[in-house]
């Protein structure tokens, strides 16, 4: 199975590690990916803030790529490129004149309904027996409260995947590793986002009662899928403890570095060494001694 | 031939029909609808290529219907009839004119006719009616005679023109048919020579108030064929004496076989076919397509 | 024919942007009329003096009224018209102000329309027949469908009139929803013994033919010749025998198979069942799908204690056929169920509320069982998770109405008060309890009812906090309800130990299939259409069908009685006379022209067309034509368009009337 | 008639439980719409004739609207499905003929759709102006005029046509 698959810049940059996880781990189940070549940023918030033509165009333009490419569907890991795909997507297959527009920009037609998949759809598609089938390891000390972010789930009637409020998806495929879900309360909570440049303090704040949400229902470790929740919820987690000082480390993983560890992967070839909070599966408290 | 003449001769002797509608030779190349009443003259009966009158026309005719109503009983009546003539039989019976036990229907296997009288029978000469024809055996019938050849097979040249047409633009076609329209000269051949046109006064008769102009000025001509075709929509057979009938070759089948297309397309329905299925007119499906109505 | 054309100003609502006079003046010349005149207020008494004058002075033989739409005052220009000698279809209406005046704002072309609409309007008049009104005989027996306050009122309002009712009930007691309350505002009768009366007089009442647990199946015929059929469900026990003693009720052993509808889910029932204590029939019905009978054969438990061998497993549904002359529709409401919608249903449902995932969160007719002594708490507050009783309980008002977006666009019109309501009982049970009520804007507009929120909040300390919630998630053992307050401006957190969502009022599940069964319109939501928002909102634009109740629009208990009163008065309108008329819109076939093709009797809907046979002078039938029974033809015209040779036409609609229109234009 | 300010001429058959009380409801909420169309009541879309159509185009209509309630909203239960069949067949013979497809337009509108009413009506007055004049039939009325001068008087006899103020 090939799959089309677009990057995004985190995924060079801040999130390497989620790169180098699901590069693996897909490889591991049996599918490949086929980079679009010359990919160009997908806009994130400033574009769609500034000019909407602008956003819809550096969208629409990997998603030409993708068709010229020959390819039907296109992953995009990071949650926000997802979001600014499949709703610039959306606009231009609903409204004739945004298609025009975007037309001329690009220069070319756009007949191909590429597939937009986020992770998540994306192990769906690739087959959840293919993970249950490769699992090497059963995760089973591991209690992982998944956190959904914003833009993975919404807007619902666009994204369509899940529900919006009380979403189960990744839930599901974390049960799949043997470890066990956590059913908590800020799933789909802001974290601060684009915030924890300017405006920390509230990043910190949000963030913090996003772990203790967490710790509070039991689980030992948080699962995200989008690099800008990583990064609020993992990196920013040493100024919290500036600020908060009983605030003890609570390690983050992505979906795919946790399905890693499950296909037989060490922390190291995941790239989780690279975490603020370090993790290590075999220094986590056993099952029963767990309070 | 001769099983037909002898079956019409047993007929008339013990008088199960008290009439026979079939053909008689007026020359080789010509055959013209007669009646027959008396057994001797069953020997005059023919069926060959040249039958091309439909003669359920006259079924529902009063002189014919009189005939068949002798010291208050209505008899049978008889009639020589190819399968496209079957199928105006059923029509009329599924719209009330006729009654099935009335009519004894002698079915003649048929392999096509003749686009006029005095032409030999080959490929080129076939009518056009006979092109498309699919039911060589008839469905409905009380006897089966003739038997049974091969219609040559030759191409469709009316839907070839239909479809021409249709890749027409607007004015263009509403110029083909104002011109094609312009010839009526209103002698209501047409409506004359229909087995479906029986209403005792047809709307275009009708003054109060005249919904369709009679004079033959191009308005009038156009509605006339209008509703003429509208009329006979869903109903029409095929059988092409309208346009056989017309004195001015106004090319009425083109219209005919549209609307006959439009119900196939639309409905999966061919008129007079069966008795059992409802007519298409005056029933209605609750699934039928809503996309012409916003 | 001499026509008298009458424009009406109505006001300003045709003058202002329709130039009376000069269509008066225009309509002058057109031949035929004979005198046009402008009037401010045509269907006023002046207005109408006026027309009866100059049909008597000038001999006229038909009216045109330039006015509003014939739906409004075509019968009483048409009875002034009587009453000055003229047949009352020589007179014909031009729609100047729906279909002109209000609808266009350029004079020039307006006033051009509306005198286009009134020479339309003359030629066809110039061609009405004169007709007289068809009598059909009236039955005059009601069938009312649905038995909640607003089918109860509405039975015994006409029974006690003196005329037989039958009374349909879907669920196997009536009462509705009525039934389920605990107390009523704003007076807080205890509901049940408010309506327990009632429902006990219309089962004792000699004239209503009481039917519970059945469904209306098909209803034919039109105003005052209802026919309609009613499938009355299997009880599995005989009505006859039962005493309704219970015995059964507490032997079966199937205890916790199903939930009870009747306590909104919060109380288990066993397989043969009475919804609620003071249920009327008192009979118990056997739900097939848990009675271990059904399942394994084995079982019977309850027909060794009944005593009276009421019960039989193979009691078939039974089709009963009533002659019906009104209809009075009392189907009621459905509380919106705003846990998780499927994908493609418009509503979107409030997940963020946590209903469906948190026992604690319920909805109002949840609370209502709750706080109802016969309820499963008998009446004590405690939440449905542990039992314990809830020391904080945060009330939401407008979860699903007023909200385009999630919801429905409608206000509710009771939730304000019944929350309030709400509010109030928890304080006087838990005093130390603390009462939070969301809010947008309180609508408490009917009698006492403002002072009744009030009082909620000055005497029994209900802290009403203006704002919406914007998300509900637990907290070891604690709700905690995220919202805002507009007027502190700024967000607002409650721990609370229960939530109590005022949920949309919306039509049954099942009201449209109603509407097509009984042929009534309805609107997007399935709430019935009234025949004018403001004059007629008893009567459906069927005749001879009255609705009542919320089944119309979301309404409280008082309007729901008023309504039912209302409605049973218009049936009891109409059978104050042995006859009824009818319009006189019905087809007539020229049977010297009809070659018996019988089309119109294919597609007749109402089989008003009939074979005739035509004799000639020895009595030998030459010829079949159709014929039309005007009893039973509704005057709809599909024949007359179907019919090749136009020899069916549609009195009041006949072809010259419609080629006149046409040609006018 | 000049090109520019010309107005189309737009009969509308409706049905009078649903469609006309549905422009009942425009009105009562006045919602505006061009003032090209006029309204013909009939009881049911059921009975709207096609021979209706051909002398709405013959006096001079550029656009012809029919409409009636919604499948299974029929007053008289059936009505409109024999009409949506009925029309199926006519609007492609019309259509096969040479007639605009937009010329005769059809919509079911409710009682309770006034707004959509509105729109509908506002389509069709649209899609007429931007064809412009319904020269097919206009021709033919021409060559009616010039062929008969004298006969035109006779067979309309029955309806004066001369309308004040319009410009021939």
């Amino acid at each position: 199975m090939k799959l089309g698959y677009f990057p995004g810049c985190s995924q060079t940059g801040t999130a390497k590690e989620y790169d180098i996880s699901l590069r693996k781990v897909v490889e591991k189940l049996g599918a490949s990916f086929d980079e679009i070549k010359d990919w160009t940023c997908c806009g994130a918030t400033s574009a769609h803030v500034t000019n909407h033509l602008l956003a819809n165009s550096l969208a629409m333009r990997n998603i030409m790529l993708a068709e010229q490419q020959g390819l039907d569907d296109l992953v995009a890991p990071c949650a926000a490129c997802y979001n600014r795909l499949v709703l610039s997507q959306y606009e231009t297959i609903t409204h004739p004149e945004i298609k025009k527009e975007v037309e001329e920009v690009l220069e070319t037609k756009l007949q191909k309904e590429i597939k937009v998949m986020n992770l998540i759809e994306l192990f769906q598609k690739i087959g959840t027996e293919k993970i249950t089938a490769n699992r090497q390891v059963e995760l089973k000390n591991m209690k992982v409260a998944c956190y959904y972010g914003c833009l993975l789930v919404r807007p619902a009637d666009i994204t369509k995947f899940d529900d919006a409020e009380q979403p189960t998806s990744m839930e599901n495929l974390v049960a799949l590793t043997g470890a066990k879900p956590v059913d908590w309360n800020y799933k789909v909570e802001c974290c601060g986002a684009a915030h924890t440049l300017a405006r920390r303090d509230i990043v910190l704040d949000l963030s913090k009662k996003i772990l203790d949400d967490a710790k509070e229902h039991g689980a030992n470790v948080m699962v995200v899928a989008c690099p800008m929740c990583h990064a609020n919820l993992d990196m920013r987690q040493r100024a919290m403890k500036r600020e908060y000082p009983d605030h003890k480390d609570f390690p983050v993983l992505y979906l795919t570095e946790l399905l890693g560890l499950a296909l037989g992967m060490n922390e190291k070839e995941l790239g989780i060494n690279l975490h603020t909070v370090e993790f290590n599966y075999k220094e986590l408290p056993s099952e029963k001694a767990a309070v | 031939m001769e099983e037909l003449r002898k079956h019409a001769k047993e007929l008339l002797e013990n008088k199960t029909v008290a009439a026979i509608l079939g053909y008689v030779e007026v020359d080789p190349k010509r055959t013209r609808p007669a009646v027959i009443t008396k057994p001797e003259d069953a020997s005059k009966l023919v069926f060959n290529e040249y039958c091309l009158n439909n003669l359920a026309v006259y079924l529902t005719k009063a002189r014919i219907k009189n005939i068949a109503k002798q010291n208050g009983a209505v008899m049978k009546l008889g009639i020589v009839a190819k399968p496209c003539d079957i199928h105006s039989v059923i029509a009329l019976i599924q719209e009330s004119q006729l009654k099935r036990e009335d009519i004894h229907i002698i079915g003649m296997n048929c392999h096509g006719v003749v686009k006029d009288f005095g032409m030999e029978f080959s490929g080129e000469t076939l009518a056009s009616k006979c092109v498309p024809c699919e039911s060589h055996k008839p469905l409905y019938h009380d006897i089966v005679l003739g038997e049974e050849k091969q219609t040559p097979s030759v191409s469709d040249e009316v839907l070839a023109k239909i479809q021409a047409i249709e890749k027409m633009t607007y004015e263009e076609r509403f110029e083909y048919f104002k011109n094609e329209f312009d010839k009526c000269i209103k002698c209501y051949a047409c409506r004359a020579a229909c087995p479906l046109c029986y209403c005792q006064r047809c709307i275009t008769d009708k003054t109060i108030p005249r919904w369709i102009e009679s004079s033959p000025h191009s308005r009038g001509n156009f509605s006339w064929n209008v509703v003429r075709a509208f009329h006979l929509s869903g109903r029409c057979i095929g059988c092409g004496e309208c346009e056989r009938a017309c004195p001015m070759d106004i090319p009425l089948s083109l219209l005919n076989r549209k609307m006959a297309e439009t119900a196939k397309e639309a409905y999966a329905y061919v008129s007079g076919r069966s008795l059992e299925t409802p007519t298409l007119v005056g029933s209605y499906d609750v699934k039928d397509s809503d996309e012409l109505f916003m | 024919m001499k026509i008298g054309v009458f424009i009406c100003h109505c006001g300003e609502n045709i003058g202002r942007t329709v130039d009376c006079p000069r269509v008066a003046k225009a309509c002058e010349w057109l031949p035929g009329v004979d005198v046009s005149l402008d009037y401010k207020y045509m269907c006023s008494d002046p207005g109408q003096n006026m027309i009866k004058d100059e049909i008597r002075k000038r001999k006229l033989d038909a009216i045109v009224v330039g006015s509003c739409s014939p739906h409004m005052h075509e019968k009483t220009f048409r009875k002034a018209a009587v009453d000055a000698g003229i047949n009352p279809f020589l007179v014909e209406i031009a729609n100047l102000r729906e279909h002109c005046s209000w609808v266009h704002d350029d004079i020039d072309s307006s006033t051009d329309k509306a005198i286009d609409l009134v020479r339309m309007a003359v030629e066809k008049v110039k061609r009405n027949v004169p007709l007289t009104t068809i009598e059909v005989p009236v039955t005059k027996r009601t069938l009312v469908i649905g038995g909640g306050i607003a089918g109860i009122q509405a039975a015994l309002d006409v029974a006690n009139a003196g005329y037989e009712v039958v009374l349909v009930e879907k669920e196997p007691s009536i009462g509705g929803h009525m039934s389920q309350l605990s107390e009523t505002f704003p007076t807080l009768d205890c509901s049940q013994c408010i309506l327990t009366p009632r429902m006990v007089e219309v089962y004792q009442h000699p004239r209503i033919k009481l039917m519970t647990y059945s469904e209306v199946e098909k209803v034919e015929g039109f105003i005052g010749n209802f026919t309609v059929t009613i499938r009355k469900k299997a009880r599995h026990i005989d009505e006859d025998k039962c005493t309704g003693c219970g015995l059964c009720i507490t032997k079966c052993p199937t205890k916790k198979k199903a939930f009870n509808s009747f306590e909104e889910d919060l109380a288990y029932r066993p397989a043969v069942y009475v919804p609620f204590p003071q249920a009327v029939p008192n009979i118990p019905v056997i739900d097939e799908t848990i009675c271990m009978y059904y399942k394994n054969g084995k079982c019977g438990m309850c027909v060794k204690v009944c005593g009276r061998e009421a019960i039989d497993f193979h009691q078939q549904d039974k089709i009963v056929t009533e002659e019906i002359g009104a209809i009075i529709v009392a189907t009621g409401y459905k509380l919106y169920k705003i846990d998780k919608k499927p994908d493609d249903s418009p509503i979107k449902g409030y997940g963020e509320y946590g209903y469906g995932k948190y026992k604690d969160v319920v909805d109002g007719l949840q609370f209502e069982r709750i706080a109802s002594a016969s309820g499963p708490t008998s009446g004590e507050f405690k939440r449905p998770s542990d039992g314990k009783e809830p020391k904080k309980v945060v009330f939401i008002q407008c979860v699903g109405s007023r909200d385009e977006s999630k919801g429905f666009s409608y206000c509710s019109k009771i939730c304000c008060m019944y929350t309030a309501k709400h509010a109030m009982l928890y304080k006087h049970k838990v005093h130390d309890g603390e009462a939070y009520v969301f809010y947008m804007d309180i609508r408490s507009g009917g009698k006492m009812y403002d002072e009744f929120v009030r009082r909620a909040i000055e005497e029994d300390g209900v802290k009403y906090i203006r704002g919406r919630v914007s998300r509900i998630y637990e907290k070891d053992g604690k709700y905690i309800v995220r919202g805002e307050d507009t007027i502190a401006g700024m967000p607002v957190e409650i721990d609370a130990d229960m939530v109590v969502l005022a949920t949309a009022m919306i039509a049954q599940q099942d009201a449209s299939e109603l509407a097509q069964t009984i042929g009534i319109p309805y609107d997007k939501y399935g709430f019935y259409n009234e025949a004018h928002p403001k004059l007629r909102p008893i009567e459906s634009t069927t005749g001879g069908v009255f609705l009542a109740g919320a089944c119309q629009s979301p309404k409280d208990i008082p309007e729901s009685v008023a309504m039912a009163s209302a409605a049973a008065a218009k049936a009891l309108v109409l059978f104050g006379s042995d006859k009824l008329e009818r319009e006189p819109v019905v087809a007539y076939v020229n049977e010297s022209l009809c070659a018996g093709c019988f089309y119109c009797k294919k597609v007749c809907p109402y089989g008003a067309v009939e074979v005739k046979e035509v004799k000639d002078r020895n009595g030998v039938v030459y010829k079949e034509v159709a014929y039309v029974n005007t009893g039973l033809c509704q005057g709809c015209g599909t024949c007359t368009a179907t019919c090749p040779s136009k020899s069916v036409e549609l009195a009041g609609f006949n072809n010259e009337e419609i080629f006149a229109q046409i040609a006018a234009l | 008639m000049k090109e520019q300010n010309w107005e189309p001429k737009i009969i509308a058959f409706v049905c009078n439980w649903c469609t006309y009380t549905g422009a009942d409801l425009a009105g009562t909420s006045r919602l505006k719409y061009p003032t090209n169309v006029k309204l013909i009541r009939v009881m049911c879309s059921g009975g709207i004739d096609p021979v209706f159509i051909l002398k709405a185009f013959e006096r001079g209509a550029d656009g012809i609207l029919v409409s009636g309630c919604h499948p299974n909203d029929c007053h008289y239960n059936a009505g409109n499905f024999h009409a949506r069949r009925r029309w199926t067949f006519f609007h492609e013979l019309l259509d096969y003929l040479g007639i605009d497809k937009n010329r005769l337009q059809f919509s079911w509108v409710s009682a309770s759709e006034g707004k959509k009413f509105v729109d509908v009506v506002s389509k069709v007055v649209n899609d007429v102006k931007a064809m412009g004049p319904f020269k097919g039939y206009e021709e033919l009325n021409n060559e009616f005029m010039t062929e008969f001068p004298d006969v035109s008087g006779v067979d309309e006899s029955m309806i004066l046509k001369e309308k004040e103020g319009e410009a021939v």
